[in-house]
């Protein structure tokens, strides 16, 4: 019982650390940084302690000690209590999302089994999903409560956009559900165990599918119309300052971080080397029984899984950087009209193919 | 010539294949990747290698690496101060009358020997615009546009306004500007 | 020799406007100074010139280029006829023809004291904002405007900066919210 | 419902809805700061518009009215700040059009190589603006980063980036820097192939055809009407181009092409600007091949300063050039309007002198003036994200507009 508290306890300790204190700030470093390599340009690298500059990395420090310090305003006549909470509403979804992500395997150590996720929910999937739209609820609100016309404006883009893409992300998946035949994604990820079995070898059209809708959910550039700050300012968060500001900024940067943890355990084999299976890299470094064996192939498969991710966060990080804003109209039309019939015909492929043989069962 | 007219690839027809964006997207990320690696290369290599010349991306390191204005920069304007440590200015109020915002003004005197220089002149930092047009009136080469940018900024506007002692500049150091004025700008042959 | 006087042949664009106006008093004056073809004419009759310079086949004038006024208060000696009508302003537009590739000055005197024309805005849209500016920056009325207000300078401004008797270190009270 | 039921249906009313009012700028991303648009917005519509501009005016008649006929040039330099040279070179050629003086063939040709320089600086500046409001920042810094190539060119030869201040009535205040042709051979060469790059991300990229493609269209009629021209008359088709139709310097003896589109939408306009870089290069080109040695002033101390040698050593000189500096240059009676082709289109410069060193009269023709009179003709109806990309492709530049 206290083993199992213990490892509960360190587990999330792991993933909120690894979200909060190192994704999230790094990942403003890196798309400084990265965006500014690709435009010709050399990036912030000004701010040093003693001297030592770290090619820019102390100005998310800086940054953040910045954003502490501002005035906390809210706007004459905004609705004080929606304003302050809604940030937090932001943020909140985005972190709990990663609770069901496992990102190593199973594990015996000392015999107690070690589950490298937080919460082996049977519909981890559908639990993703309808945490995630939750986030929709920080959005509106601090659009809303305002009180800024920009503001509001940002706020009903964001909600049409999320809840309308919503329901295109959650079909876009359902192939995939049937191929593995499980709504777990420990499930989907020890499926996973060798690179035909990945996602991605039978469902590119679904990664494409997903990995446009993660993107319109998570509203970043192509699809930031909400914010897009040469039409609306800053669109929802325009009156937000200091630490409200970060949190939205935050949740931005945690969601980029599950929607690339999700697209590795779904379509890039979780935390699997592609041609050594599990056993054979336990048994590789001397047994199933043997703890320290466990524990070199169990950091070998965390140091996978977050270099997967980080390759991911790289693909987003390059879009992101690569194309212009879609019209809010156009947003629409790509949701409602192409992504979401799309999803449902390749729902309809996979579930043939899986009829008729084409596609192997697992 | 004969007029020609082109009309402009208006007509881009997309396939069905370039309408899913996707081959679009991945154009676009070939692009910026190729830029990113080819800067990446440059940057490391010159952390190796040390040579300036390595690094693709043109950003200048300032202050740490000096920037080399063209000569034909105008920068803050200054009085020459002759070699024999008095200003070559004779105080004739060229400059006054030609400067657009009429940020200068002289007050001219006579020295013992009748020789005649400026007892003050105040140039209003905050209004010049350096356009040049004080160094070309000026018939004796006594005040030039020098290469110098810094510190013209401040919080204070009654600290901007250059009195004499501030703006004489030696010789010496304003021969080049001087020299490109009389003989290239305003040279003989451009005439 | 008056100074605009160049003593050459007239271009077709001015042929075609003395034929028109040949016996009305509408012409004041007609030059073709430094190879800009000018006419000077009644104010009265502005909207008639300006149709028939836009509509007359043979003279097309698609583009009205400019609108703008002159103040001739301390130099009406440039141009003689304003001595003679007692004019002060004078309205002056600017026209092109992008299909037959010609240009014309139309000029229209006015008195200091109801210094009044008619809009072309009906003529050429493009007229709107330049009659405004002129009126905000002259003080010409342009009578038919849909939106007769200033148009770069703001509403409370006092006086016409751009006319000769406006001093030009004057200062207007500082408006908008106070921090 | 009956037709008359129809008829009197309103909507708002109906649904006890009314239109939201936001006033976007002056202080607002897309506006720069120099232009306030108060929207009446049913949703994302834009209803009504109703566009204020004057939030840069600074009197540059009432000033140049003023200043001495030399002294006017830094104040066209403000203008189109994008473009400065050849605002400074439409204002000198209409002085020496009122002198009735002719520029030496090498200034002549420096002035169209300095021109061109600018319109590409600006051509660069405008189309990276409209990537960056469309949010493609990429392509707005890989169009900065060739402009700034282009402004170093420009600097090394007026002395400022910015503010160049480069021409002078009858002539110029420097010659071309040593190894110009070489320099300007690179820096195009690394130019085309930033073209390609932004061509590459945008141009066929379906996102960005969405957005600009058969937005703000206009006819060709209605462009002539509403005083159009520059890039925004000839996307809508209309081959008129003041280099051609009134060819003035050199324009004459160089060959380009006038690139022409078809509706008139923002998509042409952008089209029409990414063509016209590579026509103002081939010009750069071929005016460096065929530009001859001499000089580039007039030498006419009445006109013209004489040389720092002449001004300081020749009596007569001297006098001269004491009194065109004090005095001014006393341009003879006459009125006199000369267009050259702007940035935005035909920049007109309209003057009365009366004989003394100041104008009397000092009007330019702002090209963006009236194009930007007709933003509520184009944009009425549509989206409030359309009135982004179609403010950028018409590109008001306060410095010009508001004067």
């Amino acid at each position: 019982m206290t083993a199992a508290l213990v490892e509960t306890a360190l587990k999330i300790a792991f993933v909120f650390g690894l979200n909060l204190s190192v994704f999230a700030p790094i990942l403003g470093w890196v798309e400084r940084k990265q965006s500014a390599v690709m435009q010709d340009r050399i990036g912030a690298n000004r701010a040093d302690i003693l001297g030592f500059t770290i090619i820019g990395l102390f100005h998310t420090m800086s940054d953040t000690i910045k954003l502490v310090f501002k005035e906390d305003f809210i706007p004459r006549g905004a609705d004080r209590i929606m304003h302050t909470a809604a940030p937090a509403l932001a943020l909140i979804p985005a972190l709990v999302a990663f609770t069901v992500i496992p990102f190593g395997g199973k594990y015996m150590l000392w015999g107690h089994q070690v589950n490298l996720v937080v919460a082996d929910l049977d519909v981890g999937v559908l639990f993703v999903f309808a945490i995630s739209s939750l986030a929709a609820y920080g959005v509106v609100l601090a659009g809303w409560s305002s009180n800024n016309n920009w503001s509001f404006l940002g706020g009903l883009r964001a909600a049409a956009q999320m809840f309308s893409y919503e329901v295109a992300m959650g079909l876009t998946i359902m192939g995939l559900v049937m191929y593995y035949q499980s709504l777990s994604l420990v499930t989907i990820v020890a499926k996973q165990d060798s690179l035909l079995h990945w996602g991605i070898v039978w469902h590119w059209p679904a990664f494409i599918l997903y990995f446009t809708c993660a993107i319109a959910e998570n509203k970043r550039t192509p699809f930031d119309a909400p914010e897009a700050e040469s039409e609306l300012v800053a669109g929802y968060f325009t009156e937000y300052s200091g630490m409200k500001f970060i949190m939205f900024w935050m949740a931005e940067f945690v969601e980029v971080v599950t929607i690339a943890a999700l697209c590795v355990v779904m379509f890039f084999g979780g935390h699997h080397l592609p041609f050594i299976t599990d056993a054979g890299l336990i048994d590789a470094f001397g047994g199933t029984g043997s703890a320290i064996a466990n524990l070199l192939a169990m950091a070998i498969h965390i140091v996978t899984f977050i270099l997967k991710v980080i390759v991911l966060i790289f693909f987003q990080m390059t879009i992101r950087w690569t194309l212009p804003r879609f019209r809010y109209d156009h947003v629409m039309a790509l949701g409602w009209k192409m992504v979401l019939p799309a999803s449902l015909i390749w729902i309809f492929i996979v579930a043939v193919a899986l009829l008729t043989g084409a596609m192997p069962r697992l | 010539m004969a007029t020609t007219i082109k009309k402009v690839r208006r007509n881009v027809t997309l396939t069905l294949w370039e309408q899913s964006y996707v081959p679009e997207v991945l154009r676009g990320m070939f692009i910026t990747l190729k830029h990113f690696f080819v800067n990446l290369r440059g940057l490391a290599l010159e952390l190796v290698t040390g040579d300036r010349r390595d690094r693709k991306i043109s950003t200048i390191y300032y202050p740490e690496e000096p920037v080399i204005p063209p000569i034909a920069y105008r920068g803050r304007p200054v009085l020459v101060l002759g070699a024999d440590g008095k200003e070559k200015c004779v105080a004739c109020g060229l400059c006054e009358a030609a400067c657009p915002p009429q940020c200068i003004s002289i007050v001219g005197g006579e020295r013992g020997d009748g020789e005649r220089y400026p007892v003050r002149y105040t140039l209003d930092g905050t209004r010049c615009i350096f356009c040049g047009r004080c160094e070309e009136a000026c018939p004796k080469e006594a005040i030039v546009m020098s290469d110098d940018w810094s510190g013209l900024c401040g919080y204070d506007r009654s600290k901007m306004i250059y009195e004499k002692e501030n703006l004489l500049v030696p010789e010496a150091r304003l021969a080049r500007r001087m020299a490109f004025m009389r003989d290239k700008a305003f040279g003989k042959d451009r005439y | 020799m008056n100074w605009w006087e160049t003593g050459g042949a007239d271009s077709p664009v001015m042929a075609r406007m003395k034929e028109r106006f040949a016996g009305t008093s509408t012409l004041i004056l007609t030059h073709a100074f430094k190879g800009d073809d000018t006419i000077v004419i009644q104010p009265a009759d502005v909207s008639l010139v300006l149709g028939f310079l836009k509509c007359d086949p043979a003279l097309a004038f698609d583009i009205l280029m400019d609108v703008t006024a002159v103040d001739y208060l301390n130099d009406a000696q440039i141009h003689p006829y304003l001595l003679t009508m007692g004019a002060r302003f004078e309205v002056v537009y600017h026209l092109y023809s992008e299909e037959k590739n010609h240009r014309i000055r139309v000029k229209a005197p006015l008195k200091a004291e109801e210094p009044d024309i008619n809009s072309v805005v009906s003529l050429w849209p493009s007229a709107d904002w330049f009659e405004r500016e002129a009126w905000d920056l002259y003080g010409i009325v342009f009578r038919g405007h849909p939106n007769l207000k200033r148009i770069l300078l703001y509403e409370k401004f006092v006086g016409h900066p751009l006319r000769k008797d406006y001093p030009k270190t004057k200062r207007q009270p500082l408006i908008g919210p106070v921090n | 419902m009956t037709e008359q039921a129809k008829r009197n249906y309103d909507f708002h009313k109906e649904h006890h809805t009314e239109l939201l009012t936001v006033n976007m700028g002056p202080s607002h991303p897309a506006t720069h700061g120099t232009v306030k648009f108060m929207l009446a917005l049913d949703g994302e519509t834009i209803e009504n518009i109703d566009v204020e501009v004057g939030y840069l005016h600074r009197g540059f008649e009432k000033e140049c009215e003023a200043q001495m006929w030399n002294g006017v040039f830094p104040y066209t330099d403000r203008l189109d700040y994008l473009t400065s040279v050849l605002n400074n070179v439409g204002y000198a050629m209409t002085v020496e059009k009122l002198i009735g003086i002719t520029t030496p063939e090498r200034c002549q040709y420096i002035r169209v190589i300095m021109s061109e320089l600018a319109r590409i600086g600006a051509h660069y500046t405008t189309l990276a603006a409209g990537a960056l409001e469309l949010g493609a920042l990429t392509a707005f810094i890989y169009f900065v980063e060739a402009r700034e190539m282009v402004w170093d060119l420009i600097e090394a030869t007026c002395g400022a980036r910015l503010t160049h201040n480069y021409v002078r009535i009858g002539g110029l205040t420097g010659d071309l820097p040593d190894g110009f042709a070489g320099n300007v051979k690179s820096v195009f060469a690394t130019c085309r192939k930033l073209w390609l790059d932004f061509d590459k991300l945008l141009t066929k990229n379906r996102i960005f055809l969405d957005r600009m493609r058969d937005v703000a269209a206009i006819s060709a009629a209605d462009a002539k009407a509403w005083g159009f021209t520059g890039p925004c008359l000839r996307a809508a088709g209309v081959p008129y181009d003041v280099r051609r139709a009134q060819p003035y310097l050199v324009y004459d003896r160089v060959d380009f092409e006038i690139p022409i589109g078809e509706t008139g939408d923002n998509y042409d306009r952008f089209q029409v600007r990414m063509e016209e870089l590579e026509q103002s290069m081939r010009i750069v080109e071929q005016c460096l091949t065929q530009i001859p040695d001499g000089p580039i002033n007039v030498n006419n101390p009445e006109w013209r300063q004489p040389s720092k040698d002449l001004s300081s050593t020749n009596i007569e000189y001297m006098i001269h050039h004491f009194k065109t500096v004090m005095e001014g240059v006393h341009v003879p009676v006459g009125e006199v309007y000369q267009a050259v082709e702007g940035a935005n289109g035909e920049l007109g410069y309209y003057i009365v002198s009366n004989g003394s060193g100041h104008p009397v009269k000092m009007r330019v023709r702002p090209p963006c003036f009236p194009i930007t009179s007709a933003l509520p003709l184009l944009i009425k109806g549509r989206l409030i994200a359309d009135l982004i990309p179609t403010f950028d492709m018409l590109n008001l530049i306060g410095g010009e507009c508001d004067r």
